[in-house]
């Protein structure tokens, strides 16, 4: 039976997500950038198990689920597009791929 | 008997349709009998109806025919319906008659040209709506043809299109004319909402019960009204277009700018002559008007060059007597006039188009010389028309209209000496310079060969409308000789009587002044063109010859009020200015863009960390509260 | 998708088949009585050797495994001064015997030939020549074909055509 | 039990880190595979075990392999040195106080946690899947149609057009 | 102390399964190619195993220079390991499992996906072409076939109600799931080889066309770390299979119930066997194809019909 | 019925034009021609079933469409629209003719989008309720916009956007009014609907009014358009297909003056008395700045557009003059305006056609090739000029008479655009026909085709100059209808009108 306390595990998620959010700040790597964001997303659906343990709900598990989901569309489509954007334009510098600003 | 008027217009049309539709399959001699035919058969029913009308002459002194109902529209009528009335019997008469004999000799002049049916076409097309025109029952419809008159009128100047210079002339007279046009429909508009109805005598009716003479709202329709008529007959602020008009072919000038076209403003002041007593300020504006544009046209007529531009300030000198004749109130005088001048004026503008066509298209008078043995029939005939111009004493018909509306401009109660003498200036001025055409022309040396020699076809016209020129006067004598007045009986069973004051007994003594001023003119004339003394050469090169040629600077006036204004501003605002405010919409739009998106700089991680700042900023911002 | 099937169930019937594999060292197998194994050298009835170090087979061989170098003895008798195949890279096809124009080179259907050191599978002449005729007994290119005398050069002989000229153009 | 969470915490934290500060991408995907073992064990020992499960199963053993097969594709692992002048070290400053600030709002809003309730129990995946298809159906649905559109989208963006024609082929 | 038997019981059958097999795949091929197959070292070449140990054990374990190390050397380890943590949730007979997990199912599932990451690293880390297009190939071909490998089984979780082996395997106790999920078993089955990278699904390691795919570079013991792996795999899935649609240890009682799981499980390995030397191997495409285009609806399907039915019978 | 009829028979036409565009190019032409074929035939068979126009509707349909909120299916006839159908249908039969030779790319979507335009105009003109209204309405718009889109001239993109923009968004200013009488309505009286006839009474007062007709307004004084607003027509209708310019300018503005009539005055009978010195004053100013327009450009198709903004402002001083007079007028603009500009803009496709320009200065001399086209343009130019004789002079002479009636200054100035309308009717001419050969253009007249639509054309005018009054029979009881409405709130309401002279002499 765990008894850590819930904070410490919503913090163990919280640094998680920091650290996911740090990686996407500091890489200009497209494919850095979308692990992190695969961390954070991860990270967000720990803490909705730490909740439906909290509440002893399945709903949180449910919702991890979910983000299983999204997660997996996510890097399907995401990939795809690191794809094209690297034979597009032969680099994964995010800051080199700013076209969009036209 | 008299619903054959119907026919009088509805045959010039008939054979416009067929020369329009079926014009590329006839041959030009069948055209061309096609279009003179139909306007001889209108003649030949002109005088049969003519002649019935006036021998069973019906108790309202005219004849209505109703053909269809055009509009009917709340309290709105207007009937395609023709009126015979004296009026429009001279007018049909002159019309047909004239155009008949003008269309025979276009057959032999238009023969070489390659638009010869297209031609009869606008001609039977001319004649048919000058003929709606004069035989309208109701004001609309002789807007009608008012319009269509100007319509062939554009065409027919603009006739050789392939001169740019044709087109533009064409353009300018109807545009001018379009301007009097307007405000003649203006007119109309007050005097339909006025007294409800299109139809003219019922106007003139309602007219003279409801308003009061020198009312406001009379004055006003009569000067709108007049305005349509110094368009159509060139008078004075309008009268530009009409030398210009001479790109057109000869006979076109004969008939629509001599003879009829232009005289539709004499017939249409004639034909609303009620409303014009009731204005006096308007009739006396009209004879004003009259007066100078005569005097005017006069001295231009002395300065050109051009055979047609002489005769058509000549034209619009003596339309300006007909102005004068109406604006005293003669009317007949005036009407007399039209048709004596339709007769000469036709048969000069004819006369001239042989020469010219002769000497291979060559319009300089200058250039001419010693035409009277070349080419007799038209030396003579000529001759004959400009005797009849400058009004000869006794042996031309013009010798009899003119002085009536000398007479008439002194002795009616609106006249005056002072138009009197415009007058007789006038008179001076056109014996001057239409013998100056004489001499120069068919005297002294030949200077250019003719070509070839006109045919009967152009001849035997010449020859009838010269007689008709020395010999149409004697229908009317005035009363100091002869007191012959079967034209101004017929007329005047339509028009009023002229009102005289009482100064009778002195009327043989402006004729003798007239027909001296006549015989001086011609004989200055012999001095000046015939023996060439050095101070007319000097004179010819002179400013103010050059002022007089260029018709008192009118179109350079007008050229730099209104065209160049016109075209300058539709030049600069070519772009449309409220597109270029409307665009400044999108224009502001796209400015914003740019400023917004510096901070868009398509920098995947600086969207990404303004987003996390935000939301730092946020979070602390809520729990630290 | 059937014949997947039948193919797993044809495959699976060989369980009953009889074994194919002959387990060598311990049973030999039967070998023709021309099978094409290794080359050897003959000699002629006169125990002299039969190359005359033409190079045709040497010519003819497909792998390039053979080797020689002509000389010539006392009597202008051509013999090769060295004969060496390399087996490692022969292949058996028989062109050379085919080639050779004395039957001085031969097959036989020996070809137990494994060494545990690659180099020696190169057979010099000494290894090669054996002292029989082979399959060819009584056959000596020289009585056939005749040797040279000094009598009269070549193309003197009766109904013998004149040497082409090889370096002439002409026909 | 309290020791295996700090100690997979503590794995899944330093492997985070490695993980989002290597050069080598495969390496840093490792790490963060390694990360989500991590996580899958935390997530069972928060009675969650089918999470875990789920976890290892479509995270650490389909999307990372998705993640790797990609990179092996763009081939970029070996780019050491573009990595390294691409990451600064002064670059981590900002992103870090920012994290840090987060982080100490997310500790401020942990004081006043709500109390839990009581007893907290193993959920069974049947309880999952009762409520997965219950309560959260037209989520499920909609969850689908989302994967169907990402298979979609995935093929049409993943497919390469060829750029190159032959000259015959080209459009003149 | 019973625990440490079992645990030691789990880890050392299969791996000598997976060791005997080297030689039994070498005899079962020869039969069906009509040749002897090892039969030099000891009697029937049984020693053969050992001998092959021996010299993997003894060959020089090199590891190319140009090789991302690390992950070179981590690679052959993962295989073993996944593949030998799933054992522990299959039960060997009533009671002979290490534990007994109420997602058995899922772990078995969780460890055969990270299985995927040897062969893609192994391959990656030699950093030679042919390596990386084997593991290339090898994680697309994994990845599609572990879809269906879990939508396969899961009308056999339906019918047991459990994730679990052990309730799976008491739930056939009337009758192998064999019956009622022929269409999952034909999957799962092909979904298996592919897993397992066997022929005729060897596409990673083709021969033919990449002279070894992700383990040319290996050799030495770590070369027999995925040689073991993979017969290791066949054991796991046959063993999966056994328990899942034939019931696993049950049979009748004159014999132990491990030797009805092995047996059961032996049969199965048979029959990979007799694959691989019965077909060819499809192209990289067909395969792809065939999984997502046929494997995949007829696991859904499958999944469909058996939830229905169950309903309709409930 | 027979109102649905005509929409499907459309509609169906449509889809098949396309579907058979795929495997024909003549097919979809056959296909248009004969919808509106029969389309037409249906038509002229009420006009002449019809015994009295004197009926509140023709024909009336009425059913639910979506009951929940108000809207309904109905559909109804009557003198007007009647005009305005046989008027589309008769121009649309033309558009396929014209555009026979012109549209080669794309053949089956090219007549799918005309089609539906026909559909979207002709239910603009039958519809009652203001839902369907809008509705038909905006699917006008969208295939117009890939009419110019698509097989207009060099500038199509540009051209085609104004064109959306301005229309798409007067139109969302329009539907927002809808709503908000739809609201207005419903609050006062309970009965949330979007049918005309319940609409027509509704209680607001004069702000609210004010604000919900300027939504009105605006999308049609756009359509119109009145010249603040008329920038999308010149850019639209010189880079459209021919086809294309003559829908745009003898159909589509007419629904502006449609609606104007149909639904601005009965609906705001108070606010748009006093909205009249406006809209007769931008009426006016349609008239001068289009004709001012229309005489600078060198383009000869947008010449042709701006001569249409000009013409348009006399609808706009029509409608706001309130009166049987200018209302008539109004609709005879609207029908001989459609024919005349149709003509131009068909003779300057034409043009482009075979000289491949539509600048004006590189034409010239033109009559001595094609003599034939050159009459057929000098009659439309006149009657765009307004001649006696022709269709456009008796509108133009109604409307004026009606204004003068109201507002003598506005009248007199619109008068002078009668002066300006000779300026660049005539300017066309001298322009094309008349002149020097600028260049020796290789070019033959009209091909029998050509004539055919030419003569009919010319026909039609003719007759509208010189036999109007069944026109003025058809459309007289619904106008009076119209007025009726604007007779009630006109009383003590003035201020603004100069009749003060006449009234004197008159009594």
């Amino acid at each position: 039976m765990l008894t850590v306390p819930v904070e410490t595990q919503i913090l163990f998620a919280g640094i998680l997500f920091f650290l996911g959010l740090i990686g996407l700040l500091v890489r200009r790597n497209l494919v850095f950038m979308l692990m992190s964001i695969e961390i954070m997303f991860n990270s967000a659906g720990l803490v909705f198990i730490i909740a439906a343990r909290h509440w002893n709900q399945p709903d949180g598990q449910v919702m991890f689920i979910f983000i299983l989901a999204v997660t997996a569309v996510e890097v399907a489509i995401g990939l795809a597009l690191i794809l094209q954007v690297y034979h597009h334009f032969k680099t994964l510098d995010v800051d080199k791929i700013n076209k969009l600003k036209d | 008997m008299t619903n054959l008027i119907v026919l009088i217009p509805a045959l010039p049309l008939l054979s416009f349709l067929i020369l329009v539709l079926f014009g590329g399959k006839l041959s030009r001699k069948v055209a061309g009998w096609i279009g003179a035919g139909s306007i001889g058969v209108a003649a030949l029913l002109t005088i049969i109806v003519g002649i019935s009308f006036i021998k069973s002459l019906p108790e309202t002194k005219s004849y209505s025919v109703v053909i269809w109902q055009w509009l009917h529209v709340g309290n709105l009528t207007a009937n395609i319906a023709f009126r015979l009335d004296s009026l429009s019997l001279v007018f049909i008469f002159v019309i047909t008659f004239v155009g008949f004999l003008i269309h025979i000799y276009s057959i032999g002049f238009m023969a070489n040209d390659e638009g010869f049916t297209r031609f009869f076409a606008y001609m039977n097309l001319f004649v048919s709506s000058m003929l709606i025109l004069v035989l309208a029952d109701n004001i609309l419809l002789m807007y009608l043809g008012w319009e269509g008159v100007g319509l062939c009128s554009y065409l027919l100047i603009g006739f050789l299109y392939k001169e740019p210079a044709n087109g533009a002339a064409a353009r300018k007279a109807f545009i001018i004319t379009r301007i009097g046009d307007t405000a003649m429909i203006i007119g109309i508009f007050i005097l339909f909402l006025s007294f409800g109805t299109f139809n003219i005598q019922d106007i003139m009716h309602l007219a003279s019960a409801k308003w009061a003479i020198g009312s406001s709202l009379a004055v006003i329709t009569a000067a709108l009204l007049l305005g349509g008529a110094l368009g159509k007959s060139a008078q004075l602020p309008l009268q530009t277009w009409l030398p210009d008009a001479m790109a057109g072919p000869s006979p076109v000038s004969a008939l629509i700018h001599a003879a009829t076209m232009v005289t539709a403003g004499v017939y249409l002041i004639a034909r609303t002559n009620v409303l014009f007593s009731l204005a006096p300020i308007v009739q006396t504006i009209i004879a004003i008007i009259g007066a100078l544009t005569l005097l005017i046209a006069g001295f231009s007529a002395l300065a050109q060059h051009d055979l047609k531009r002489i005769l058509a300030y000549s034209t619009i000198s003596q339309i300006g007597y007909m102005f004068l004749a109406l604006g005293v109130g003669a009317y007949s005088a005036a009407i007399f006039h039209f048709m004596i001048h339709a007769f000469f004026k036709a048969l000069l503008f004819l006369a001239a188009g042989v020469v010219i066509l002769v000497l291979n298209e060559e319009h300089d008078i200058f250039k001419m010389g010693g035409l009277r043995k070349r080419m007799p029939v038209v030396f003579w005939t000529f001759l004959i028309g400009s005797a009849s111009l400058s009004a000869l004493p006794l042996i031309t018909a013009d010798f009899y209209s003119k002085d009536a509306i000398l007479w008439f401009a002194f002795s009616s109660n609106s006249g005056g000496m002072v138009l009197w003498f415009a007058g007789i200036i006038g008179a001076f001025l056109t014996a001057l310079y239409s013998f100056r055409m004489i001499f120069i022309t068919f005297f002294g040396e030949a200077k250019t060969e003719p070509t070839f020699n006109a045919g009967k076809l152009m001849t035997v016209p010449l020859i009838i409308l010269a007689t008709l020129s020395v010999i149409g006067g004697f229908i009317e004598l005035p009363t100091s000789m002869g007191n012959f007045h079967l034209f101004s009986n017929l007329v005047n069973n339509t028009l009023p009587n002229i009102a005289i004051k009482n100064v009778e007994q002195l009327e043989w003594l402006f004729q003798l002044i007239s027909a001296l001023i006549a015989s001086i003119g011609i004989y200055l004339a012999y001095r000046f063109y015939f023996k060439k003394p050095a101070y007319i050469e000097a004179f010819n090169h002179s400013r103010l010859n050059h002022f007089f040629e260029k018709g008192f600077g009118f179109d350079k006036v007008y050229d730099v009020l209104f065209v160049k204004p016109i075209v300058w501003l539709a030049e600069i605002d070519k772009k449309d200015i409220f597109d270029q405010l409307n665009i400044s919409i999108s224009r502001l739009a796209i400015w914003g863009n740019h400023f917004l998106s510096i901070a868009q700089n398509g920098k995947l991680r600086w969207y990404l960390l303004s987003f996390a700042i935000g939301i730092a900023f946020i979070l602390t911002l809520m729990l630290t509260k | 998708m059937f014949s997947i099937l039948r193919t797993i169930w044809l495959t699976f019937l060989h369980i009953f088949h009889k074994t194919e594999t002959i387990e060598y060292p311990e049973v030999k197998p039967y070998l023709p009585p021309r099978y094409r194994g290794r080359i050897v050298l003959t000699r002629d009835a006169d125990h002299n050797e039969r190359c005359v170090a033409c190079n045709l087979c040497a010519a003819a061989c497909p792998v390039d495994c053979i080797s020689l170098q002509a000389t010539e003895d006392e009597t202008g008798r051509r013999y090769p001064e060295f004969f060496r195949i390399n087996f490692s890279r022969c292949i058996f096809c028989g062109f050379c015997e085919e080639a050779c124009p004395t039957y001085a080179i031969q097959l036989i259907p020996d070809f137990e030939m494994a060494e545990y050191d690659r180099q020696n599978m190169v057979y010099e002449k000494e290894h090669l020549l054996i002292d029989g005729e082979g399959k060819y007994h009584g056959y000596n290119f020289h009585k056939e074909a005749g040797v040279d005398m000094g009598v009269k050069g070549k193309g003197e002989g009766k109904n013998e055509e004149t040497p082409v000229d090889v370096k002439d153009l002409m026909p | 039990m309290d020791i295996f969470f700090y100690i997979s915490a503590g794995i899944a934290i330093i492997s985070t880190i490695m993980a989002i500060s290597g050069r080598n991408a495969i390496h840093s995907l490792l790490f963060l595979i390694l990360s989500l073992l991590a996580i899958s064990v935390v997530f069972y020992l928060l009675d969650a075990p089918f999470i875990a499960a789920l976890e290892v199963i479509i995270y650490a053993g389909a999307i990372m392999v998705l993640f790797i097969f990609v990179t092996m594709m763009l081939n970029i692992g070996l780019e050491h040195k573009q990595e390294k002048q691409w990451l600064n070290p002064s670059m981590w400053i900002i992103p870090s106080i920012l994290a840090a600030i987060l982080l100490g709002d997310l500790i401020l809003a942990l004081r006043n946690m709500p109390t839990a309730v009581a007893g907290a129990q193993l959920i069974q995946p049947k309880q999952v899947g009762i409520s997965l298809f219950s309560t959260y159906l037209l989520a499920v649905e909609i969850a689908a149609i989302l994967l169907m559109a990402g298979v979609i989208g995935a093929y049409h963006l993943g497919s390469q057009k060829k750029k190159v024609l032959h000259r015959f082929l080209e459009k003149k | 102390m019973k625990f440490v038997f079992i645990i030691l019981g789990v880890l050392l059958i299969p791996l000598s399964i997976a060791a005997g097999l080297i030689w039994v795949e070498r005899r079962l091929l020869s039969v069906w190619q009509d040749r002897l197959g090892p039969n030099r070292v000891g009697p029937f070449g049984l020693f053969q195993v050992i001998a092959d140990t021996i010299k993997l054990f003894f060959k020089e374990d090199w590891v190319p220079p140009f090789s991302d190390r690390p992950v070179f050397v981590m690679a052959p380890g993962i295989l073993m390991i996944t593949i030998l943590l799933t054992f522990s949730v299959i039960p060997f007979g009533p009671g002979f499992l290490v534990f007994d997990s109420n997602i058995g199912i899922l772990f078995f599932l969780g460890n055969s996906s990270l299985g995927v990451y040897s062969i893609v690293l192994g391959g990656w880390a030699s950093n030679n072409k042919y390596s990386l297009i084997g593991a290339m190939r090898a994680s697309a071909q994994m990845l599609t076939y572990e879809v269906f490998m879990g939508l396969s089984l899961m009308g056999v979780v339906m019918m047991a109600d459990s994730f679990s082996f052990n309730s799976i395997v008491l739930a056939q106790k009337h009758g192998w799931f064999i019956f009622p999920q022929f269409v999952g078993f034909i999957v799962f089955f092909i979904a298996g080889l592919a897993e397992t990278h066997r022929l005729p699904f060897d596409i990673p390691e083709a021969e033919g066309e990449l002279g070894a795919g992700y383990h040319s570079e290996y050799s030495g013991m770590k070369f027999g770390m995925f040689f073991v792996g993979e017969y290791l795999g066949i054991t796991l899935i046959s063993a999966i299979m056994a328990t899942l649609f034939f019931g696993g240890w049950l049979g009748p009682a004159f014999l132990p119930p491990v030797f009805w799981f092995l047996f059961k499980t032996m049969v199965l390995i048979c029959v990979f066997i007799l694959l691989r030397a019965s077909l060819p191997r499809p192209r990289y495409d067909q395969l792809m194809e065939f999984g997502w285009k046929i494997l995949l609806p007829l696991a859904l399907l499958n999944l469909l019909i058996t939830g229905a039915v169950l309903i309709f019978f409930k | 019925m027979i109102l649905i009829y005509l929409i499907v028979i459309l509609l169906a036409g449509a889809f098949l034009a396309w579907l058979a565009g795929n495997w024909s190019a003549v097919l979809p032409r056959v296909i248009s021609l004969v919808a509106l074929g029969i389309d037409l035939t249906l038509l002229v068979l009420i006009l002449f079933q019809t015994t009295t126009f004197n009926t509140k509707w023709l024909i009336d349909i009425q059913s639910n469409w979506i009951p929940q909120f108000g809207i309904g299916l109905h559909l109804a006839l009557d003198g007007l629209s009647l005009l305005m159908l046989l008027l589309t249908f008769f121009l649309g039969i033309i558009a396929v003719i014209i555009s026979w030779k012109e549209i080669n790319s794309k053949v089956g979507f090219f007549h799918f989008n005309l089609l539906l335009i026909l559909a979207g105009i002709i239910g603009v003109f039958i519809s009652l309720d203001l839902f369907l209204f809008y509705f038909f309405w905006e699917l006008m718009l969208v295939p117009m916009y890939f009419l110019i889109g698509i097989w207009g001239h060099e500038n199509r993109t540009k051209a085609s956007y104004k064109f959306f923009l301005y229309t798409q968004a007067s139109g969302l200013l329009m539907f927002i009014s809808i709503l908000a009488l739809y609201f207005v309505h419903g609050d006062s009286t309970g009965i949330y609907t979007f049918d005309y006839n319940q609409l027509l009474g509704t209680q607001m007062s004069p702000t609210t009014a004010m604000l919900i007709m300027s939504g009105f307004l605006a999308a049609f004084l756009v359509k119109l358009p009145v010249v603040p607003l008329h920038n999308w027509l010149p850019d639209a209708h010189s880079e459209a297909p021919t086809a294309g310019s003559l829908i745009l300018a003898a159909l589509l503005l007419k629904t502006g003056a449609y609606g104007l009539l149909r639904f601005v005055v009965p609906l705001f009978p108070s606010a748009t008395q006093s909205f009249a010195p406006i809209g007769m004053a931008l009426g006016v100013l349609g008239i001068l700045y289009g004709a001012k327009l229309a005489f600078a450009q060198t383009d000869l198709k947008r010449l042709i557009a701006y001569t249409s903004v000009s013409h348009m402002g006399f609808v706009m001083l029509g409608i706001f003059s309130f009166n049987e007079l200018a209302y008539q007028g109004v609709v005879m603009q609207m029908i001989a305006h459609g024919i005349s500009t149709g003509a131009l803009f068909i003779m300057a496709g034409q043009l482009s056609e075979r000289i491949h320009t539509r600048d004006i200065n590189q034409m010239g001399g033109l009559w001595e090739k094609a003599p034939f086209m050159g009459a057929i343009g000098l009659i439309f130019a006149m009657a765009s000029l307004g001649l006696p004789g022709l269709g456009n002079f008796i509108a133009e002479l109604l409307i004026l008479i009606g204004a003068f009636k109201v507002n003598v200054l506005m009248s007199v100035l619109a008068c002078v655009g009668l002066i300006a309308a000779t300026l660049y009717s005539l300017r066309i001419l001298q322009k094309v026909f008349f002149g020097k050969k600028n260049t020796d253009w290789k070019m033959n007249d009209l091909s029998i085709r050509e004539k055919v639509v030419s003569v009919s054309l010319v026909i039609i005018i003719v007759v509208l100059g010189l036999f109007p009054q069944p026109v003025f029979d058809v459309a007289k009881p619904s106008l009076l209808k119209t007025l009726e409405r604007t007779k009630s709130q006109e009383s003590g309401n003035k201020t603004f009108i100069m009749t003060q002279p006449i009234n004197q002499s008159t009594n």
